[in-house]
């Protein structure tokens, strides 16, 4: 297909022809181009289907507003559906498709919907489909779900990778038209920091599109100055193909940076960047919107905006038709005759609404005056329009103005109301900005070239002013006023015909009629029950004609009648960009312990915990599964020695004068009187009473201790220290630091822990059990000298240390404990078996201490200390938590040992119904104990201390089953403790 | 002789690179005391500190070298700082509390971070992709410290001197850190 | 939304950790014959305000200060950044 | 006037000119029985519930701004009763059970549409958890059904399996669980409301409560003084400032919820998908938009609208799951304000103000709750004891040290 269309001049480069492919059809254009204004150049009008009706569409604009053109980009897993053709930048290779229709673009057999139009009106859908009451999901929902949706997604992972980042500045001018390059300008010539944000990939907005002078150049010549003088400053920086999209609060502004969608392959780069912009100020110079005036059938391909047509032929040498009218109720309108008269383009009429004399010469062009479009004829394609007089006129394009209304969208963002102004029949920004915000040029209602010239340089000066620094002097670019009469026109009232007013979501001025007939009247309700504004173009182009005519059934003025406002995004951002790099294993960090790299090599299966990752079985040949890793582990620490990295237990370094009277605060039971060189187990409480982490905190010297926490819990806890530190106690010497990363942990559980550990403890240190009982701890020396700490603590119940060197040294000393574990055949053990262990134990962990349990639920009523202040002590007392009989902490085994518990299983005493009223309490934990050989559980269930022995059933019905099991003693194992004390 | 012996393995030891712009690389042997001045004695601590190093602690953001150039001094918050130093053996701690005399509460703080040095024309550029501080060298000056967070991890970034900038991060996740600095090199060379 | 710092200048407030109204720090005295009482009011009766609201944050990915910030709950503006362990004091807290 | 898809087709026939108002638009007379402050959902659904159960029509329904425009109008849509505490899940499946009648209850399609909704669980403490509450559910007459890691492969190819950070091990289904056709509802009742006789008055804002000797007798409005006998406070995420009217401090903080929509797509998710280990839940509208959010944005606020920040954390969680979305546009996202509650968990209940009655602290999960909380409110009203399943919904409770906490946070808002 040759470029049918394409006209002399513009600023395509015609020395890059560019091929492309729409629906398969081979096109060419240049490099330069849009989308949009290489199908126009390529005589292609039909570009889509609308929403509801599956109308045939083309294109409306040349820009972001765009609610017809919407296509497919690219194939495979870079499918992009929705995709403006209108803000497509061309480039070789580009495939695109149609949208939105059963069979093809031309036959589209879902168009049926646009003959039985009279029954689906506004909200018909809330009407009907009510009976059967079955058939809804059934039947109806289906067939509505599958015609809804315009663009498919691939289903594939999005193969490209996106970044993000932090930029400052002084200044942010949004938008690179001419009222924000001449702010730009004006602040990069004092010096501040200048980002000049542009969503277009050649910056001059409107200059580019227009046959206006400034400063005796071309508006495009002008710009392009302009960007050069600006690139030369160290002090700007200059973005195009970023769209600012949305105001945050204290001048934070979300930009998205398109930086590979221009090129055919991302080549490994970020597809798109998501910026925050930190602005100490800001200038909006974000230009206007043209609107269009509803009349019949005015949906057709080749009606379009009448700045959009003159964009087409100023910028891009294309001529959106070869005969073209122009609808006009403004002096706007008349431009883009008179363009395209000049470049030889043969514009045949101009209807002006107004009773007024032509606004210039447009040589071979008919005047008709006070008079409006009522109908179309040219169903894939204009062929003529219908005036209200009934004349015909043909034409293949028209291009119709409604007047302009500012891009208010960001001083929106933080809920500002725009303002209206009678004298431009539309909205501009409110007097309730974002903070640092100001307005410039066409968007703040200067909506001649002259007047946003001016006003760029203006505003920037005062906001740069404020932030200290001195305007430069030089004056603004001169340009001439061009006439903007506007006489307001929002649809054509003695149209017949549907008359659109949202092309894309299928809502006409009927629509809007019945919406008020029915009471859904406030511009909110009209939203809601049309679907009005609700496309993909945000309603640019419909909102404000929409209200108009709401006002005009209510009788009220338009401002009356409401406003619209406008919530982030300004145009939509892809998901992938918000997203950033955060995706597949890189979505969060990883934490390693120390021993990682030993753990890898040695066979371990690793869980994420949290953000870490823990070896949670090491498997050795020969084993069929994870249980039998689990059950060996277990089985020899029990029997000898067993070595677990416990280096994710949060450990805070706790220094001070008041340490201990701190710890007395933070902690349930006391700590004043901890001798140093001994730990003590510790039980937090949250201030409402339940409990909240524990662990241990063991008394290094006089005035400095080192608390654990439970891995879970470890920022929250130090988060929390810090807040009784300086919000409640502020006057206390005592200082928190965390420590966690500094010393690779190790728990050294058996019989044989002694045994191995007098091999790597230097000999200086005496650890015998007299000299180093059960809770001990003190600083030693390991391997020759090398710092460690030694605590004799143990999760197990066997005899056990924990053992901490230097992180650095963490992987080495886990082989070392291994090596010196030889001769006792010690194993490594993971989190598995470390639950086994502690089940066993009876000890609480994170299924018991969940949040919603006291310290009397878990059996640790009495270590509440009666004789003192503790975080959460007064509010544990109050009456409900204290029923007799509240859930208590016990253990469970099954009546008929062959069974395996189920943790999540509720109980249900013998007799009763499984129905909520009769809930006793849950399983906790479960695990295969190895060592009984059979499964064992922990649970809470009320007054459980009292009730040992007593059967009751474990019912899951989610697993459709239960069982019966009996109450038993949370201490499967040594329930004297003995073996921790050997 | 004992009968096992411990080697020490940072998880960067030994990590250098360049880019085009870019040099980045794991600092050998750097040691990180933390400092935390008594409530009621932070004169005296910072007379301490003073005379240990020939410098005075500087404000909170801020740090300084030492006299002698061989530490720096770095001010977290009002009551806690950082010495950083060149120190091999792992008794960081005890060699700066010897220095401050019992005036100030200290803690070893070397294996809790990972540190990474980034420097070159574009280590800004890249940077910008992760770093929400205001790195332009009139808002954050030669010296300037600052705790912040990038993609998830707390990080203290002090800029040591013209485009250099140290970067610390957690030692547990230093893998990700840098991988998360090597994707901001690629994404922005 | 930006915190001034009052040590540190202008950080995001994607570095803090909100806790929530500043009256957090007037804990009850346990020993106080109506603790109960004070406790349950301190502990889940907020003011809430639709105006100017003092809160806490906490500077996790920063300097670990405490801060009461005063700050519009209709429109986001501070007004007023200090250290809550300045506040804790003023307010009696100081043992 | 009821409808039927006879109705539409006779209207399409006479050029849709015959429909009348959905509803009335009286002015506000001086005195009713009852008076509702707040026709959001919860308001209109009380205002329906105690015309229609409890014959009490002397009622008007005082509404600020336009009716449904609370947070009925801003949110994402999702019904279940997938609750895990027996304060808590009875009262979410009876409101269930309302949902499936709903529609023929009170003719008017609000697209109610049980699609499933699905808890992903990504480590055994947080699959034992889940088992833990659907076998609450199933104590309490609602279903469940856990699916394991290869049942989800097969049902949801496109979720992120092989290369998650967190593993995908498997998930909590309630089948009966869905969304629905928001504004609709707030439609629906209020047409039933005002069919009935009671008076929903837009655009009155009450400016005070005016209270003699401990009893409440009637509200200052916009529109003028209003008497009544009974006021019920029905307002969440402005419970704040309305209860402040009468003098009241509520264990309820004011927070910002962002929610968000795509690009309309064609079909691509069965169900609504929540993501267990980031903040991201996310459905597909009839509209093919992708409806989805996250986490509050976490501080005090009144204003309806959010920051980056979570905006960002959203989108990760949801490339984090589905990486099939990454091209895909966030066309539109907004704010609701929340009433957020001490436990996570509402209340319903009388004030110790005479004739003075509160329902709030819906957290962000009212939208689910929209008929039961309507229908307990007017038990409430009407009979003065509470419904059988709102019994616990107190606002004494923490004083009783009867905490209703799902997610076991404890007293701090932001955190459930």
């Amino acid at each position: 297909m040759t470029q049918v269309n394409r006209i002399d001049g513009g600023q395509v480069d015609r020395s890059k022809e560019v091929k492309f492919t729409f629906n398969g059809k081979h096109m060419r254009g240049f490099a330069g181009d849009t989308l949009a204004s290489a199908l126009l150049a390529n005589g292609q009008r039909l570009v889509g289907r609308s929403f509801k009706y599956h109308r045939p569409r083309g294109i409306l604009t040349s820009g972001s507003e765009e609610p017809n053109a919407l296509v497919q980009l690219r194939s495979g897993a870079h499918q992009e559906p929705n995709t403006r053709a209108t803000v497509t930048e061309l480039f070789d290779g580009l495939k695109a498709t149609s949208q939105n229709h059963r069979g093809s673009l031309e036959y589209d057999l879902m168009a049926v919907t646009d003959l039985m139009s009279r029954f689906l009106g506004a909200g018909f859908y809330y009407k009907t489909f009510m009976w059967p009451k079955a058939f809804w999901e059934k039947l109806y929902e289906p067939v509505i779900r599958k015609s809804a949706g315009l663009g498919s997604l691939s289903m594939k992972d999005d193969p490209d990778s996106y970044d993000k980042g932090f930029i400052h500045c002084d200044l942010l001018v949004i938008g690179a038209g001419p009222s924000g390059l001449s702010a730009a300008l004006a602040a990069g010539r004092s010096g501040a920091r200048v980002i000049l944000a542009d969503e277009d990939f050649t910056p001059g907005g409107r200059l580019n599109a227009e046959t206006l002078e400034v400063d005796g150049m071309s508006g495009a010549d002008w710009a392009a100055q302009a960007i050069a003088e600006l690139a030369a400053m160290d002090n700007v920086r200059i973005m195009t193909r970023t769209t600012i999209y949305g105001a945050y609060d204290h001048g934070i502004y979300g930009a998205l940076e398109r930086c590979t969608d221009h090129l055919a392959s991302a080549d490994g780069k970020p597809r798109q960047v998501l910026w925050r912009i930190y602005s100490k100020r800001a200038v909006l110079a974000a230009g206007s919107t043209e609107r269009p005036i509803a009349f019949g059938n005015n949906d057709r391909p080749g009606i379009m905006l009448a700045g959009a047509v003159r964009t087409y032929v100023n910028r891009f040498g294309v001529t959106p038709g070869q005969e073209v009218a122009v609808f006009t109720n403004n002096d706007d309108g008349w431009r883009t005759a008179s363009d395209l008269a000049g470049k030889g383009v043969n514009v045949t009429t101009i209807i002006d609404t107004r009773d007024a004399p032509a606004v210039c010469d447009v040589p071979g062009a008919r005047h008709i005056r006070n008079a409006a479009v009522m109908d179309t004829v040219g169903r894939k394609g204009l062929k003529s329009v219908t005036l209200t007089s009934g004349q015909v006129i043909p034409a293949d394009c028209l291009a119709v103005s409604g007047g302009w209304n500012p891009n208010v969208h960001l001083t929106c963002h933080q809920r500002g109301r725009p303002e209206w102004r009678d004298d431009l029949s539309a909205f501009v920004p409110g007097a309730d900005l974002p903070a640092g915000m100001a307005v410039a040029g066409a968007a703040n209602g200067s909506m001649t070239l002259a007047a946003a010239l001016a006003e760029g340089r203006s505003v920037a000066n005062e906001q740069i002013k404020d932030l200290g620094f001195t305007a430069s002097r030089k004056a603004a670019p001169k340009a001439e006023d061009e006439p903007r009469d506007c006489a307001p026109m929002w649809h054509v009232g003695e149209s017949k015909n549907r008359a659109w007013v949202d092309q894309q979501n299928d809502v006409t001025v009927k629509d809007i009629k019945q919406s008020y007939r029915e009471g859904f009247r406030s511009v909110e309700h009209l939203k809601r029950y049309t679907t009005l504004g609700m496309a993909t173009d945000q309603g640019k182009t419909a909102n404000i004609p929409a209200l108009a005519i709401m006002a005009e059934c209510t009788g009220k003025s338009i401002p009356e009648t409401g406003t619209t406002i406008f919530r982030p995004p300004y145009t939509p951002i892809p998901l992938g960009a918000l997203g950033g790099r955060a995706r597949g294993k890189d979505f969060r960090p990883y934490r390693l312990t120390p021993s990682h790299d030993w753990a890898e090599k040695n066979g371990a299966t690793f869980v994420e915990v949290g953000n870490w990752l823990r070896a949670q079985w090491f498997a050795r040949p020969g084993e069929q599964g994870w249980r039998d890793s689990v059950d060996r582990e277990a089985l020899m620490t029990r029997k000898s020695v067993g070595i677990c990295d416990v280096t994710t237990l949060g450990k805070i370094d706790i220094q001070g004068k008041d340490a201990a009277e701190f710890l007395n605060v933070v902690y349930a039971n006391a700590f004043g009187k901890l001798p140093v060189g001994k730990v003590r187990y510790g039980l937090m409480l949250r201030e409402d009473g339940i409990c909240y982490d524990d662990g241990t905190t063991a008394r290094m010297s006089e005035n400095h201790f080192v608390m654990t926490t439970t891995t879970a819990n470890a920022v929250l806890v130090f988060r929390r220290m810090e807040f009784v530190r300086q919000c409640l106690c502020p006057d206390m010497d005592v200082h928190l630091i965390s420590t966690t990363d500094g010393w690779a942990q190790f728990a050294v559980a058996g019989p044989n822990a002694r045994n191995l550990l007098r091999k790597v403890v230097d000999e200086a240190h005496d650890i015998s059990n007299e000299a180093f009982p059960f809770m001990a701890c003190g600083e030693v020396t390991v391997c020759g000298g090398t710092p460690a700490r030694l605590f004799r603590i143990s999760f197990s119940g066997e005899l056990a240390y924990e053992i901490a060197v230097p992180a650095r040294f963490g992987n080495s000393m886990m082989g070392v404990l291994m090596q010196a574990g030889e001769e006792f055949d010690a194993v490594p053990y993971g989190t598995e078996a470390l639950g086994v262990m502690r089940i066993e134990k009876g000890h609480a962990a994170g299924n018991e201490l969940n949040g919603q349990t006291t310290a009397l639920n878990l059996g640790l009523g009495g270590m509440v200390s009666a004789k003192k202040d503790c975080i959460g002590k007064t509010l544990s007392q109050r009456p409900e938590m204290n029923r007799d009989d509240a859930i208590r902490l016990v253990g469970f085994r099954p009546v008929d040992r062959s069974l395996k518990l189920i943790a999540g299983s509720h109980f249900i005493n013998k007799d009763d119904e499984a129905k909520m009223a009769n809930d006793q309490g849950w399983m906790t934990s479960v695990a295969y104990s190895p060592s009984l050989g059979h499964s064992i559980g922990l649970g809470f269930i009320k007054s459980g201390h009292e009730r040992m022995g007593e059967i009751v059933r474990a019912v899951s019905p989610i697993h459709d089953t239960e069982m019966d099991v009996e109450i038993v003693s949370a201490h499967f194992i040594d329930p004297e403790g003995e073996r921790l004390r050997a | 002789m004992p009968e096992f012996t411990l080697t020490s393995a940072p998880p960067l030891a030994g990590y250098d690179q360049s880019f085009d712009g870019v040099k980045l690389g794991a600092p050998v042997d750097l040691a990180i005391v933390s400092i935390a001045l008594p409530l009621g004695g932070e004169v005296a601590a910072e007379k301490a500190i003073k005379s240990a190093y020939g410098a005075a602690l500087p404000a909170p953001g801020k740090s300084v070298l030492s006299k002698d150039g061989l530490a720096r001094l770095v001010r977290l918050s009002s009551d806690a700082a950082f010495v950083i130093f060149t120190h091999a053996t792992p008794d960081a701690e005890p060699h700066v509390a010897e220095k401050l005399k019992g005036a100030a509460y200290t803690t070893d703080q070397t294996d809790v971070w990972s540190a990474l040095e980034i420097s070159g024309a574009k280590a800004r550029t890249a940077l910008e992709r992760i770093c929400p501080i205001d790195l332009h060298a009139d808002a954050f000056a030669d010296g300037d410290a600052a705790r912040t967070s990038m993609e998830h991890l707390g990080t203290l970034i002090i800029r040591t001197g013209g485009d250099a900038f140290l970067l610390l991060s957690a030692s547990s996740s230093a893998k990700s850190f840098l991988h998360a600095v090597e994707t901001s090199i690629h994404n922005t060379a | 939304m930006i915190i001034n710092h009052p040590h540190l200048g202008p950080r995001d407030a994607a570095e803090f950790i909100y806790l929530g109204d500043a009256s957090l720090i007037d804990r009850p005295d346990w020993q106080d014959e109506n603790a109960t009482e004070k406790f349950y009011e301190y502990g889940y009766l907020r003011n809430n305000p639709a105006g100017e609201h003092q809160e806490l944050w906490y500077h996790e990915q920063g300097d670990r200060s405490w801060l009461v910030v005063t700050r519009n709950t209709l429109t986001h503006e501070i007004t007023k950044v200090e250290m809550a362990r300045d506040v804790a004091r003023a307010r009696g807290r100081s043992k | 006037m009821r409808y039927s898809a006879f109705k539409i087709f006779t209207q399409g026939l006479t050029g849709n000119k015959g429909w009348k108002p959905v509803w009335r638009e009286p002015d506000p007379k001086p005195e009713y029985d009852i008076v509702i402050i707040g026709g959001g959902g919860h308001g209109l659904s009380t205002a329906y519930y105690l015309a229609k159960e409890y014959g009490l029509t002397n009622v008007a329904v005082l509404e600020k701004g336009w009716l449904g425009s609370g947070n009925i109008g801003r949110n994402t849509t999702i019904i279940r009763s997938n609750y895990m505490l027996p304060g808590n899940e009875p009262f979410y499946e009876f409101s269930m059970k309302l949902w499936e009648n709903l529609e023929q209850d009170f003719n008017y399609n609000a697209m109610i549409s049980q699609r499933s909704i699905l808890n992903l669980v990504h480590s055994d403490a947080q699959r034992d958890a889940f088992i833990r509450r659907g076998n609450a559910m199933f104590l309490a007459g609602a279903d469940a059904e856990y699916a394991d890691e290869a049942q989800l492969r097969r049902e949801l190819p496109f979720l992120d399996f092989d290369n998650a950070r967190f593993p995908i091990k498997g998930g909590l289904y309630q089948r009966r669980g869905g969304t629905v056709r928001h504004d609709a509802v707030a439609w629906g009742y209020a047409r039933g409301a005002d069919s009935r006789g009671v008076d929903i008055i837009q655009n009155c804002e009450v400016t005070g409560i005016d209270i003699e000797n401990g009893v409440c007798r009637g509200v200052q409005t916009s529109r003028g003084p209003i008497r009544a006998k009974k006021v019920a406070m029905c307002v969440a995420g402005s419970s704040g400032r309305v209860a402040a009217m009468a003098g009241m401090r509520l264990p309820i903080e004011s927070h910002v919820l962002q929610a968000f929509v795509s690009e309309g797509l064609k079909p691509v998710l069965p169900g609504v998908i929540t993501f267990g280990a980031g903040h991201f839940y996310v459905s597909q509208s009839d509209k093919g938009g992708l409806v989805f959010g996250g986490d509050i944005d976490g501080y005090n606020t009144y204003a309806q609208r959010g920051n980056l920040p979570v905006v960002e954390d959203v989108a990760e969680g949801g490339m984090a799951i589905m990486p099939m979305i990454g091209r895909a546009r966030l066309l539109r996202s907004w704010g609701g304000i929340m009433d957020m509650s001490m436990d996570g968990s509402p209340f319903i209940d009388k004030t110790h103000i005479g004739g003075l009655y509160f329902n709030g602290g819906w957290c962000y999960g009212g939208f689910k709750a929209t008929p039961a909380s309507g229908y307990c409110y007017a038990h409430l009203l009407a009979r003065d004891t509470p419904h059988p399943v709102a019994t616990e919904m107190r606002l004494d409770r923490f004083k009783r040290g009867h905490i209703i906490d799902e997610k076991g946070q404890g007293n701090q808002p932001n955190l459930h």
